[in-house]
């Protein structure tokens, strides 16, 4: 059941679907009821108001937040309770809404540790380096490589990322997440706080990384412009429930929505 | 009642006194954590420090005569008399107040926002510095402290409690130290009057205001600095007072700067920023180790008050990371 | 300024991560080992041997592990001690149990040992963090301490309730005991330190190393894009545990030749290696050794200058060096919190751009 | 000469037998600098051959190159010289007009081009250059979406080509072994200073014999080591880095891009090094601008040591005698600056380092001779293959650019102008019979349309365009370049336009160079915000000024010339741009179109007003067209009475 987009790119089966989600911190309530579903290959937008839940949604799919009701299916299996890292093992990476880079090293070691869940040579090995661990470094090396050229950040490939301006480290996170070479990539708010032309260079590379790698990608973010021009689909969300969900321009003309961003004051 | 219950009992009895002086150290700590984030490795030192210095105005010794007489061959022993007790006190509590003025100016105001852990090992530097600071200045003998304190135990409290026994047990009643209930009485006062400071003065208000958030405290219109001294100076008091108990009790000498370590347990037991918790803390980790000697210790060959609260605090902290009374750890993405 | 490095590129990957990519400074490291190794042993003497070179090799060993599990996995520890307690015992047993035993096994067996026993104490760290978590240690630092004082299995039920190492043979010449020539025991700990510390470079480096600072610069991130917290925090508590075993080993059997769990392994053993990797630089392998070395070797200078010129009585002398350590150690702390490896970076960077300044 | 490797693809072969592991080639890429052998270069070469000739290839077609410095492109000259057809490189930064023209000129039917950037104008002029068939890339990077019936991605018809290969064995051998000296080897089309570009059609003799020739002059050997970061379209790389380097055999390193040229060159380390003036010139500017922000001890130490070396230094390279102290000076020198400075430019290992194209400053050139770089300058043009003269170890003078290359004639006409006759003199113009004529006259002289002169010491000396040296009104001659020149000699001057011919005196346009002049704004706190208000600051003024009277001074020291000082100037608003049709893609002032545009200045200069308002069109980086408006001072300059020759 693979359909085609206008710019020729390929949609295939539901990837990733939650339903009927319902997450509570102590009395509060996050999220309700939440149903929806992300198909092979498409770019897909959770949009909201502030504290709508996105994040938390987000979470959730990542494994940090375990909801009280409701399911996880990924690629076509449900998902019983998981261990955050145990989720990215499956292929599921992401970036964080305020940059969750490791200060300490440099954006290479940065992009190499988003490999980590395909590197196994076991400590042995790594104690001697020679030989294995030291082959199954320069290949991954040489993945990250490819995906530093991609991101063009050669420059900086030996800085350490504490140093880079905003702008950067977004693309360096970015780039962490591409290294993990995921089935399905969840962006939280890849764009906040850039200036138009970061913008720019940004919906460039998701375009780019869903069209070359074929990568998912399901985004939050609250610049409505880049979200109607990048995603297929769009699921809206307001105080944890379920708004709107379909393409940019059904969401666009959807009452409830509109209600909904009037009453924000967008 | 059976004598094996009363054992207990007093047990428990010598455990909360002992508490409370565990208690006392705690709060120096909390004190200084809450108002400037910082962990003072070096409270236990300070409390030597007082009590060195306490004791050298007491009798009247001469400043770094150690010193002076290996470099100058003279033979400088005292200055006179000494001070009595009470002018003394205030003189150390002048000497700590000078101290806290010190830290701040020589090492904390360099140190703002450095990692806590820096910070901490600051503090230990401090800690290693004013114990041969201290050394030097009124040498490292063993000294015996008098303040007046009564001590040795309370009759009329072991006669009463003989008196709880079950008929023909000769029982010779419980043993408490004099010196351990003062002490505990003054600690208690000490907690009253340190609530009542931080509850009705303005500067107590200010440290409360530190203590929530940095900003606001200047928006209360008292420099942190200013707060670092005081809440150091409050905190050179406290140990002042534990110096004085522990010394009272075992002699001023090193030893008692290892009272330090003894007040750790109680504060991840009672969590870092509380003051209720370190009282608590105290209590339970007193009562807990000198039960847990009592019964099990003696099997194990004694000396389990090393490690035992420690220990104790870890099981807790399995269950609860953040202590009894500190605030909760949300952690977000 | 001694840089020369145009010309010094790169052709394949491996050359790029080797351990010292720049030319100048793989020289200059082959030179020191090569000194060390050929040189030193002949010139060696009981007083460089005991008070100057054996020490610095033990504490570095030390710190190399409490770097591992501090600077590069931000777990701090304050059991030291009490690990190195139990490498020591670890050691001496087996040295009485198996008499035949190569010495080299030994001191490993001893580190593998203290391994398992740093993992039951890691395990902890998984519920608790920073400081809570620091203090914790301290319950291992004084359990540990408390067992070897008070179970005489461990002290073959000696009199004294002190183990002392008996004499054992490398080659037939001995390398424990009051028999063994300086050059030997410096050697043994020169060779052990050394293949340690570019494993340790090696861990760090690769996949393990990442999941370890991963864990370190953010946790929560780290979990989240694949690291298991409790494998990267146990088995940094496991190595660093390995280090500190052997270097409480080294310590016993090498160096001290006998020794008694309070004064050898107590507290201040635990904070004095924290002081080494924080004052030589939290997260890097030179730091360990910087750090080591400064506060091995500063004492004794402190030591000779007081005592040996001056003539001062020990005692005031040593208050003043507690004092002056005390003071160098708050003065550096606020000079250069990043440690001696960063004042390094720096100027290392200065010598290669020279002579611009940037 | 020896027909084994009379053409590049025979070359090729022969180095990959007699050097088959050494490298040939390196590009830094994902990191690392990614090394190919002679043997692997062959391999890939031959692969990629094969894949034209199964995309149908015929002898005598023309291959278009369009990129930047890669491999790939590299492989794509020698591929097309397999099968006997023609490369033609082209500049890829040119618009897509300049370039369809020469495109369609070329009758180019297949284009190797480098990325998506480079197709995208291909396929936007594909329906103007009718030949243009196969468009072949070698970034695949955004391509998906693209039709690909008639384009290629690089490596697939490199696989191609290896199938193709097992069909057909020996097509390529025969293919190659039919190629012959006098076989055409390339197009080069040289970006004219006025009208269209002319393709330069060059044989393989023209190539291989002037790269052997000055190979030898200069003892080039396997083991040097080269940067290529010079447009492949234009000549002097094709000798120095494909010419020389299939001769000699050594290693070409393709940076990583443009912007990190000169970390790259730091990397590299290369041993034979060529760079227009300028390039020496940026590198000069920017040392001296970092060391402004230097400790004074440490500029205190480069003040006294670079003394040191201006003194010592140049004499040590040209093997003349010096001091023992001097000597131990120098020695010290090298430790504490020279090396290192040198090590940071990346020129650690350099043995030889030319320049050409301008002439160069004397004391940026003897900046790079007194650290022990070994700069010469050299004089050619795309019509000689390069070299015409060029300047031999130990005879390095900074006002003159040599003697005769080997096997090169050169001979001075009445009017002045330089001739010359040699192997490497251009087989003609490409469809342009009339140029060709005028160019190369039936005995095989060239006309360079430059006016010279040989010094006494037998070194040619240029003076400047023969079409631009003009005279005065009262008959002096007037050259604009030269006086050009000795401006741009001063850091803080960038570009410089002299007027003059058919007028009473001569006057300038000023451009000042935006990095130093900024550098000095900064130092002495002069505020500005944009190019156009430094521009105009008096104080900047009082700088340009005292530098032209200094260039006053030292043209009425020469007899011929000191009619020439400049008697008024103005600063332009904006800087002269290639973009703007102001300068050629290698930066030489249009003069017409210069004398065009800025007309009311040229006449302001000469009526005596003050002062001149100015409106001009720009290009903007993205393309985008605007207007500033401007203005401008005009300011006189004091000049001195002629030396007679006798003084």
């Amino acid at each position: 059941m693979a359909e085609l987009t206008q710019d020729g790119r390929k949609i295939g089966d539901i990837l990733l679907e939650v339903k009927n989600i319902t997450l509570a911190f102590g009395g509060v309530k996050a999220l309700t009821n939440i149903s929806f579903d992300i198909k092979e290959g498409e770019i897909r937008a959770i949009i909201g108001p502030n504290g709508a839940g996105k994040s938390s949604m987000l979470n959730v799919i990542s494994g940090f937040y375990h909801p009280q009701q409701g399911e996880v299916w990924f690629r076509g299996q449900k998902r019983g309770p998981m261990r955050p890292y145990e989720v990215a093992r499956q292929g599921i990476a992401r970036t964080f809404q305020n940059i969750a880079l490791f200060k300490g090293m440099s954006t290479l070691d940065n992009l190499m540790t988003g490999r980590i869940t395909q590197m196994h040579t076991n400590i042995l090995w790594q104690a001697l380096w020679k030989g294995p661990a030291e082959r199954e470094e320069i290949a991954h090396r040489e993945k990250v490589e490819r995906i530093i050229d991609f991101l063009g950040i050669q420059a900086i490939r030996k800085t350490p990322v504490g140093r880079l301006p905003y702008g950067l480290q977004k693309r360096v996170e970015l780039g962490r997440a591409l290294a993990a070479e995921a089935k399905l990539l969840l962006l939280d708010e890849p764009m906040a706080g850039m200036n138009l032309e970061e913008k720019e260079d940004m919906c460039r590379f998701i375009l780019d990384v869903n069209e070359e790698f074929g990568t998912t990608i399901a985004l939050i973010e609250h610049d409505m412009g880049v979200v109607m021009d990048l995603s297929d689909r769009v699921v809206v969300l307001d105080y944890g429930k379920k708004l709107a969900d379909g393409t940019p321009n059904e969401v666009r003309n959807d009452p409830a929505v509109i209600e909904a961003y009037l009453g924000v004051g967008h | 009642m059976s004598p094996e219950l009363l054992n207990v009992l007093e047990v428990i009895i010598n455990g909360l006194l002992a508490g409370v002086m565990y208690s006392l150290v705690a709060l120096g700590f909390v004190l200084i954590y809450k108002a400037s984030g910082i962990f003072n490795y070096a409270q236990g030192v300070m409390a030597l420090f007082a009590a060195l210095t306490l004791v050298g105005f007491q009798t009247g010794q001469i400043p770094f005569a150690h010193v002076i007489n290996t470099i100058f061959g003279t033979h400088l022993e005292t200055w006179g008399p000494g001070l009595p007790t009470f002018f003394a006190i205030l003189l150390t509590m002048g000497v700590m107040v000078l101290f806290a003025y010190l830290v701040e100016r020589i090492v904390l105001r360099h140190m703002v926002n450095q990692a806590p852990i820096i910070l901490f090992m600051t503090t230990i530097g401090l800690a290693y510095f004013m114990e041969g600071f201290g050394d030097l200045m009124w040498g490292a003998d063993i000294k015996t402290m008098d303040v007046g304190l009564p001590s040795g135990a309370s009759t009329w409290f072991e006669t009463m409690t003989a008196g709880w026994a079950t008929e023909g047990s000769n029982y010779p009643g419980m043993y408490v130290d004099m010196l351990d209930v003062a002490a505990a009485g003054i600690a208690i006062l000490l907690v009253v009057v340190l609530t009542l400071f931080s509850q009705y003065t303005k500067t107590g208000r200010a440290l409360r205001a530190v203590a929530d958030d940095h900003q606001a405290a200047l928006t209360v219109g008292i420099s942190l600095r200013t707060i670092w001294v005081i809440v150091w100076s409050i905190a050179g008091f406290v140990a002042l007072v534990a110096g004085i108990m522990w010394g009272a009790k075992s002699g001023v000498q090193f030893s008692l700067s290892l009272i330090a370590l003894k007040a750790l347990p109680v504060l991840i037991l009672g969590g870092f920023t509380s003051i209720p918790g370190a009282i608590v803390g105290g209590l339970i980790i007193g009562v807990g180790e000198k039960l847990f000697e009592y019964s099990i210790g003696g099997m194990l060959g004694g000396a389990t008050e090393n490690w035992f609260a420690y220990v104790l605090a870890l099981f807790f902290l399995m269950f609860r990371p953040q202590g009894l009374f500190g605030e909760r750890i949300i952690e977000r993405v | 300024m001694f840089y020369r490095e145009s010309g010094d590129f790169k052709t394949s990957y491996s050359a790029d991560q080797q351990t010292f990519p720049i030319r100048l400074d793989r020289h200059v490291v082959y030179g020191i080992l090569a000194f060390a190794f050929l040189v030193v042993p002949f010139l060696i003497n009981d007083y460089w041997e005991k008070s100057v070179l054996l020490p610095f090799l033990v504490w570095a060993m030390a710190a190399l592990g409490l770097n591992i599990l501090t600077g590069f996995c931000g777990q701090v520890s304050l059991g030291t001690g009490g690990f190195m307690a139990v490498g020591a015992y670890a050691c001496y047993k087996l040295m009485v149990a198996f008499p035949w035993l190569n010495m080299f096994i030994v001191v490993i067996l001893a580190g593998l040992i203290t391994a398992m026993v740093g993992v039951v104490f890691g395990l902890p760290s998984l519920r608790i963090k920073g400081f809570y978590l620091a203090v914790a240690t301290l319950a291992s630092q004084f359990f540990l301490v408390w067992l070897f004082n008070k179970v005489p299995w461990f002290y073959n039920y000696s009199a004294s309730g002190m183990i002392s190492a008996p004499e054992r043979t490398l080659f037939g010449i001995p390398v424990t005991g009051a028999e063994a020539p300086p050059w030997m025991t410096y050697l043994f700990c020169l060779t052990l330190v050394t293949i340690f510390a570019f494993i340790a470079h090696n861990l760090v480096r690769g996949r393990i190393g990442r999941s370890w600072m991963a864990i370190r610069d953010m946790d929560i991130a780290a979990e989240i894009i694949g690291v298991p917290p409790l494998k990267a925090k146990l088995s940094a508590f496991a190595v660093s545990s390995f280090y500190i075993g052997m270097s409480g080993a080294m310590l016993f059997a090498l160096y001290l030749g006998s020794a008694e769990p309070n004064d050898s392994f107590g507290i201040a053993k635990s904070f004095l290696v924290l002081f080494m990797i924080i004052i030589g630089g939290l997260g890097s392998i030179l730091g360990s050794f910087l750090g080591a070395a400064f506060l091995t070797l500063m004492p004794v200078l402190l030591k000779n200058i007081m005592v040996g010129w001056f003539g001062w009585p020990a005692d005031l002398a040593a208050h003043l060096e507690l004092l002056l350590i005390g003071a160098l150690i708050m003065f550096f702390l606020i000079v250069e919190p990043h440690g001696l490896a960063q004042l390094w970076r720096v100027t290392k960077e200065r010598l290669r751009l020279w002579p611009f300044p940037h | 000469m020896n027909h084994q490797t009379d053409t590049f693809p025979k070359l090729l072969s022969d180095n990959a037998q007699r050097l088959a592991s050494k490298v040939a080639m390196r590009e830094k890429d994902y990191g690392i600098w990614q090394s190919w052998t002679w043997a692997e270069m062959r391999d890939e070469i031959f692969a990629l051959a094969n894949g034209l000739a199964a995309l149908g290839f015929q002898r005598g077609d023309k291959l278009a190159i369009v990129g930047s410095n890669r491999p790939r492109l590299y492989w794509g000259i020698c591929a097309t010289q397999c099968l006997g057809g023609i490369p033609v490189p082209v500049y890829q930064d040119s618009v897509a007009d300049e370039m369809q023209y020469v495109l369609e000129h070329a009758e180019a039917k297949f284009v190797i081009a480098e990325d998506q950037e480079q197709v995208d104008k291909m396929l936007e002029i594909q329906d103007r250059c009718p030949n243009m068939q196969h468009i072949i890339y070698d970034d695949p990077r955004g391509m998906r979406a693209y039709q690909h019936d008639h384009l290629h991605d690089f490596v697939d018809l490199q696989t191609l080509g290896r199938e193709f290969a097992q069909a057909h064995p020996d097509y390529l051998n025969q293919a190659i072994a039919q190629g012959q000296g006098s076989d055409i080897s390339i197009f080069l089309y040289t970006s004219g200073t006025t009208g269209k570009p002319k393709g330069v059609v060059m044989t393989y003799d023209n190539i291989i014999l002037t790269a052997r020739n000055s190979a030898e002059f200069d003892k080039l050997t396997s083991s040097e080591e080269v940067l290529s970061y010079l447009p492949m379209a234009w000549v002097g790389d094709h000798i120095f880095s494909y010419g020389q380097a299939y001769v000699a055999g050594f290693a070409i390193n393709c940076p990583e891009s443009e912007t990190t040229i000169a970390t790259d060159l730091r990397e590299i380390g290369p041993t034979y090094y060529f760079a227009p003036p300028r390039v020496f010139e940026n590198i000069l500017t920017t040392v001296t601008i970092r060391m402004h922000d230097a400790g004074k001890l440490k500029q205190r130490m480069y003040n006294y040591f670079m003394g040191v070396a201006r003194k010592t230094g140049v004499k040590l390279l040209n093997g003349e005698a010096v001091s023992f102290k001097d000597k131990w000076l120098y020695g010290l020198g090298n430790i504490l600056i020279y090396a290192p400075l040198k090590n940071t430019m990346g020129f650690t290992r350099i043995r030889l380092a030319y320049t050409a194209g301008e002439a160069i400053g004397p004391e940026i050139f003897d900046f790079f001779r007194s650290l022990g770089i070994n700069i010469k300058q050299l004089y050619g043009q795309t019509e000689a293959a390069v070299f015409i003269t060029m300047q031999p170890d130990g005879q390095i003078f900074a006002d003159t650019v040599g003697i005769p290359a080997p096997g090169v004639d050169v001979k001075i006409a009445d009017n002045g102008e330089v001739l010359y006759r040699g192997p490497g003199v251009f087989h003609s113009y490409f469809k342009n019979e009339q140029a060709t004529r005028e160019t190369k006259n039936a005995e095989g002289w060239v006309y360079t349309g430059d006016a010279g002169y040989f010094a006494e010491n037998g070194h040619l000396k240029i003076i400047d365009r023969i079409k631009d040296v003009g005279r005065f009104n009262d008959g002096s001659m007037f050259a604009p370049k030269y006086i050009e020149n000795k401006l741009k000699f001063f850091p803080h001057i960038k570009e410089a336009v002299a007027f003059g011919h058919e007028k009473d005196y001569c006057t300038a346009f000023i451009n000042i160079d935006l990095e130093a002049v900024g550098n000095w704004a900064e130092r002495n706190n002069v505020a500005y915000a944009s190019y156009q208000e430094l521009a105009g600051d008096p104080r900047v003024y009082q700088m340009m000024l005292d530098s032209i009277e200094a260039v006053n001074r030292s043209l009425a020291s020469d007899p011929l010339l000191s009619n020439s000082q400049i008697h008024r100037f103005l600063i332009l608003h904006k800087e002269l741009d290639p973009d703007d049709g102001e300068l050629t893609r290698t930066r030489k002032v249009r003069r017409r179109i210069i004398a065009e545009k800025y007309g009311v200045l040229i006449d302001a200069l000469y009526n005596g007003s003050k002062a001149c308002f100015i409106r001009t069109e720009v290009t903007f980086e993205d393309g985008r067209k605007g207007a500033i408006e401007a203005n401008l001072a005009i300011v006189d300059v004091p000049t001195l009475a002629a030396v007679k020759e006798a003084a």
